[in-house]
């Protein structure tokens, strides 16, 4: 097990980090104001359902998203708005989705993080916690099948998910197979009110790994330059034959489970430590600090991202919602064999 | 004014207090008094008794049965209906076949949010009664007024079976009663929640509401419409089904669940075995579309029975 | 002579043979050949295409979506059916959402060696084809003859859905055939197994040939049985039911499972609702007893029905 | 991680360790005997249904039953009619339930190995592995609720029982509860005829201990002394607050999976080496050695249990089978709901 910060020059010249810092930043801010936008929707009555956000942990998710690369797989969750954008969902299959949208992805058949474009190495989540984990592995065995080595897969997941039978059995299938399998665990704490000391008894997550013979890798989740890293680092690890990397990540969310929710089960000690900083805040002092951008393009940055922002929302208003009389009402690939009775 | 969820919490609270053996576990359930805040403020004030579990309802529903078989009477809260997948083993396979192997009885009660809102989607609407009432050895409660989710939940805890106990998510905040039942119904018998003498529908839960909203459209037009509750789907009251049946002579069989194998052919198949004679037309049934739960409200609005569809299909019948 | 079970075999080495995408995966199904050696010596003859897996029910099917995701087409080898709710979860809530949901074809074959033999006991005996039926999304197939369990697995792999493949543990040897047929009836079409006139007994898999023999018997006494091999249960042929009770006007529905939901209340449902007027007399119903499959044959016998139960329940029917 | 080696002598003193080894011989040599017997009854038609024998898994097994007493609970599994016995079964039940006599505990409806008596702390397994770990956790919860602390729950899994998801979610559920429960896991290699290689990829599977945070301890399964002694702790610091315990043995079944199996598939080489000894035998030469019992006593020994078995079996023959017609046919303990439409 490898902590990050060991890391930080050892790998910095593998690739260009600034760039990647700097890519890394507009996704977590795109991710932000589009997150932010679409609780004022949700607030305003304009998206039915839930509302799930990643406020806190845009960094992890963008360094996700950025460790990967086109013909990689990615099943993110509910807090990888930054991690989706950055791994090339565009900003309108969310918009879309929340809102309904005909035109979006799941045309108006399931909605705000259930979506995806599997084909395109997208997968889309349904709700059952860690159920992602062994499609993701499946997705990479059929790839072996098909001789297409080197491609890598990425799975996220909460430190709650991490009781589920799926996560044990899809974990242990993939370390089995020896597959490029990133687990990504974002252990924010708290799965929904429940804190990790009812969650699991070990001392940290990343002792899971050795049980699955599997890597393992530690992370400030509040540290985008550590995430790069360590996510760098697991992802060329597993593309390059070393097998599955479980990489776990400490930080807190700083928003509700879902926008109905107050958190108001967060520990208030807890968000005066190091885990509740605001990784997006951090990221943009050390941009500052660094001299990688000045006040004043950070400020055009985030003008560009607001107008982005509010197009995609403006283009969604105006596409036509789902229509019951156009739909085929049918579950099936093969129509022919869809029935009706009994409706 | 009371709730559909405060009954159930107040069930809760009853059950806790009346009965030392009793205790409730599911994820959230603790401090924080559940995703829907059906056990809100018990595990205060009972200390010990209402515990967070980890994501693991494989775990959550098969400790249950270990503590049932010690004698506790375990209350197990599934977040959602459709979670209950992930426990499925357990339920059918550990807990429905306890007693019948070992003789040991297996007390305990799984409550299933159950059941479509606007927006929940494919994962967050299912009703799953009709998986978990094929199986031999489980009671299937599904409640469809505050009344009964106070007294079927009282009585689920007192049985000695696991008890499948179905509540209807659209009814938590939507129905409200004047105050708690003070007796009940027993479980296994059925409710006219109208009386009627042109035609009956049979229907449960949430799409009772919808059901009797269609006899009241219809009535403004003459038609008496018999409106029974099932109350349980397993048991099935068969015999107050046939009952009305003799009077009115047609069958509409409603529910929200998908309907292969669902309620409605259960209840029409009974009907048609057991009570051909009775009827003068061919029955009927309206279930939901056999597609996942759609996500908008366009489209869910369509998926689900509703009273002006259920009204199409009941004109069918009557002019039949 | 080739048997159920052997047709199974060879239909999966012929999917092997045409499809570089078909692949096998599930418990000991490589060099070892699988539980019941329906898998034999396939590891060999298509090396790296038939693997074992570690018992993790619900990550074989997970992995076998997102392979499907990918253009593969899986065949799933569970050990027994029964163990197939271990794997629930994925099966009726990605496998079966998938396509609906993202427009992506889920082609997964899950081979379920089902239904009852002397001395299995509640857990190696069940007959699951209801609980799948009753999710929107799958293909269930119930093949009761040598040559549907070639063909119609042949046509599971080649279906773009999901498809849960119920193969009779009890023909795997009982049944057997001069050779493996050379064309098929489509899937969604049942097969008239024998003309009649007097009565319809609507049934599948392992039932189908007590429902023969029952037919054999009463066949002495004059009676003309028709008898209907549903072949898949969904798609249910309805018209192929209907135009049979058209014929005889007399309806009996016999399954291996619980009684509850299952195939026999579907059937009547749908004939009772769609085809009332050509019922002579009340459908009746014959299914497994509503508790768990018992392990001694004393009781496993009298649990099912047989050829005995069905002629007793068939001579009521002739007789109202 | 303790290896069981270094406390042979150190905990020797806790409690009389040559009269549990004694004890623990007649299990082992009873169990044997009992199984040799099933297994003829088998060939000779006499049992419908598969047979599965624990042979070679002796020690483990009477190890298991003997570190429990009397209010403990234990979950068996196929491989544990030494330590049924040793726990307080019957030789009786294990006919009557191979035999389907109506007298038995399962009175014909379940078989084989499935038979218990929960009500005295011996579970009936149900056949999907891993499921009864959970079961045995709750049961333990239900004894900490009623203020009952000093009992001890163990459990029997195999290698291939490791991959459940109710494995994983039922050890965490047990380790967040910090619950007096041992986990016995008997590494015999073979999940059925799959190798321990395509079952997980872990070193050692006692690596999952720190994953779980319990404690975790080895031991060579085909050594009865060190079973003893390792039960024996893990047993006891389970029993003294000490939580979940894992106890990993390395063996080798010494028959097939079930008696229609041959084990053609066993790795000849692994019967070669010390994993392929048989316990039973080790036992009795050590018996020998320390003279705590000589050749004759140990004749004695045989031939009494060879009654024993015999009579349990003529006994059995003699009794009723399940009747049809007597049967209530209801699955419910409330008969009042019961119902049988349909059937
Ligand atoms: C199998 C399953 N059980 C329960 C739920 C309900 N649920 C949705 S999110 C959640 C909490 C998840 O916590 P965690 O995994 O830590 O992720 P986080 O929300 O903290 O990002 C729960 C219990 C679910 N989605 N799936
Ligand atoms: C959930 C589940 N899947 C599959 C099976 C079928 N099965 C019965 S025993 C067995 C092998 C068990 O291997 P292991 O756990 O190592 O125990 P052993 O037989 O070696 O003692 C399998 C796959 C089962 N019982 N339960
Ligand atoms: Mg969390
Ligand atoms: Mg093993």
């Amino acid at each position: 097990m490898v902590q990050a910060a060991a890391v930080l020059t050892a790998s910095a010249d593998i690739y260009d980090f600034k760039a990647n810092f700097l890519a890394a930043y507009r996704w977590m801010l795109l991710a932000r104001v589009a997150e932010e936008k679409i609780a004022a929707l949700y607030r305003g009555g304009k998206i039915t359902g839930g509302v799930f956000l990643g406020k806190g942990q845009e960094a992890l998710s963008a360094a996700t998203g950025i460790a990967l690369r086109k013909g990689d797989i990615f099943a993110p969750l509910i807090r990888d708005q930054a991690g989706r954008l950055a791994f090339g969902e565009t900003l309108l299959d969310c918009t879309r989705t929340y809102m309904g949208s005909r035109l979006g992805p799941m045309r108006g058949r399931d909605g705000n993080v259930h979506r995806g474009r599997p084909r395109e190495g997208l997968m889309a989540m349904i709700s059952h916690l860690g159920a992602m984990l062994p499609v993701v592995a499946g997705a990479l065995l059929a790839r072996r099948f098909r001789g297409q080595e080197g491609a890598v897969g990425a799975v996220s997941l909460g430190d709650g998910a991490t009781s589920t039978g799926a996560f044990h059995e899809g974990l242990n299938l993939a370390a089995v197979e020896k597959l490029p399998l990133v687990l990504v665990v974002a252990n924010n704490q708290y799965a929904y009110s429940t804190p990790t000391s009812r969650q699991f008894a070990c001392e940290d997550l990343v002792d899971k790994a050795i049980g699955y013979g599997v890597a393992g890798h530690s992370v400030d989740g509040t540290d985008l330059g550590a995430c790069l890293e360590v996510l760098h680092r697991a992802v060329e690890s597993a593309r390059s034959g070393g097998g599955p990397q479980l990489v776990v990540a400490s930080l807190l969310r700083l928003v509700g489970h879902g926008e109905h929710d107050d958190a108001g089960y967060v520990d208030p000690k807890l968000r005066q430590t190091s885990l509740g900083a605001d990784c997006l805040e951090l990221a943009e002092s050390r941009l500052l600090r660094e001299r990688w951008a000045d006040a004043s393009e950070l400020q055009e940055l985030q003008e560009k991202i607001q107008q982005q922002v509010e197009e995609a929302v403006a283009t969604t208003l105006r596409e036509p919602l789902p229509d019951p009389n156009t739909e085929d009402w049918c579950s099936l690939a093969d129509q022919r064999l869809c029935e009706g009775h009994g409706e | 004014m009371i709730t559909y969820l405060e009954a159930i919490r107040a069930a809760q609270a009853k059950a806790l207090a009346d009965d030392p053996r009793v205790y409730i576990y599911g994820q959230d359930v603790g401090q924080f008094g559940g995703a829907f805040k059906a056990t809100k403020g018990l595990a205060k004030e009972f200390p010990g008794r209402v515990l967070d579990s980890p994501i693991s309802e494989d775990a959550i529903i098969g400790s249950a049965i270990g503590a049932a078989i010690e004698g506790m009477r375990p209350i197990i809260e599934m977040q959602f209906a459709d979670f209950s997948t992930v426990g499925f083993n357990q339920i059918v396979n550990q807990a429905a076949t306890l007693h019948w192997r070992t003789q040991v009885p297996c007390p305990i009660t799984i409550r299933l949010p159950s059941g479509g809102t606007a927006g929940a989607g494919p994962f967050h609407s299912q009703s799953m009664e009709a998986l978990y009432a094929h199986y031999p050895g489980l009671i299937v409660m599904t409640p469809a007024t505050v009344e009964d989710a106070y007294s079927m939940l009282l009585e689920a805890v007192a049985i000695d079976d696991p008890v499948i106990f179905c509540e209807h998510k659209y009814l938590y905040y939507h129905l409200k009663a004047e105050a708690l039942p003070t007796e009940a119904v027993p479980t296994g018998k059925a409710r006219i929640a109208r009386q009627g003498r042109d035609a009956t529908i049979v229907t449960y839960s949430a799409m009772l509401h919808e059901s009797l909203a269609c006899a009241e459209e219809l009535a403004s037009e003459g038609w008496e419409t018999e409106v029974i509750d099932l109350r349980s789907i397993k048991p099935l009251d068969t015999d107050t089904v046939l009952a009305s049946v003799a009077r009115t002579g047609r069958l509409l069989a409603v529910g929200e669940a998908w309907p292969w194998g669902g309620v409605t052919a259960e209840v029409i198949a009974r009907v048609a075995t057991e009570g051909f004679g009775l009827l003068d037309a061919p029955p009927m049934r309206l279930n939901a579309k056999d597609t996942p739960v759609p996500y908008h409200p366009n489209l869910w609005g369509t998926h689900r029975p509703t009273a002006k569809t259920i009204a199409v299909a009941l004109r069918r019948l009557l002019s039949a």
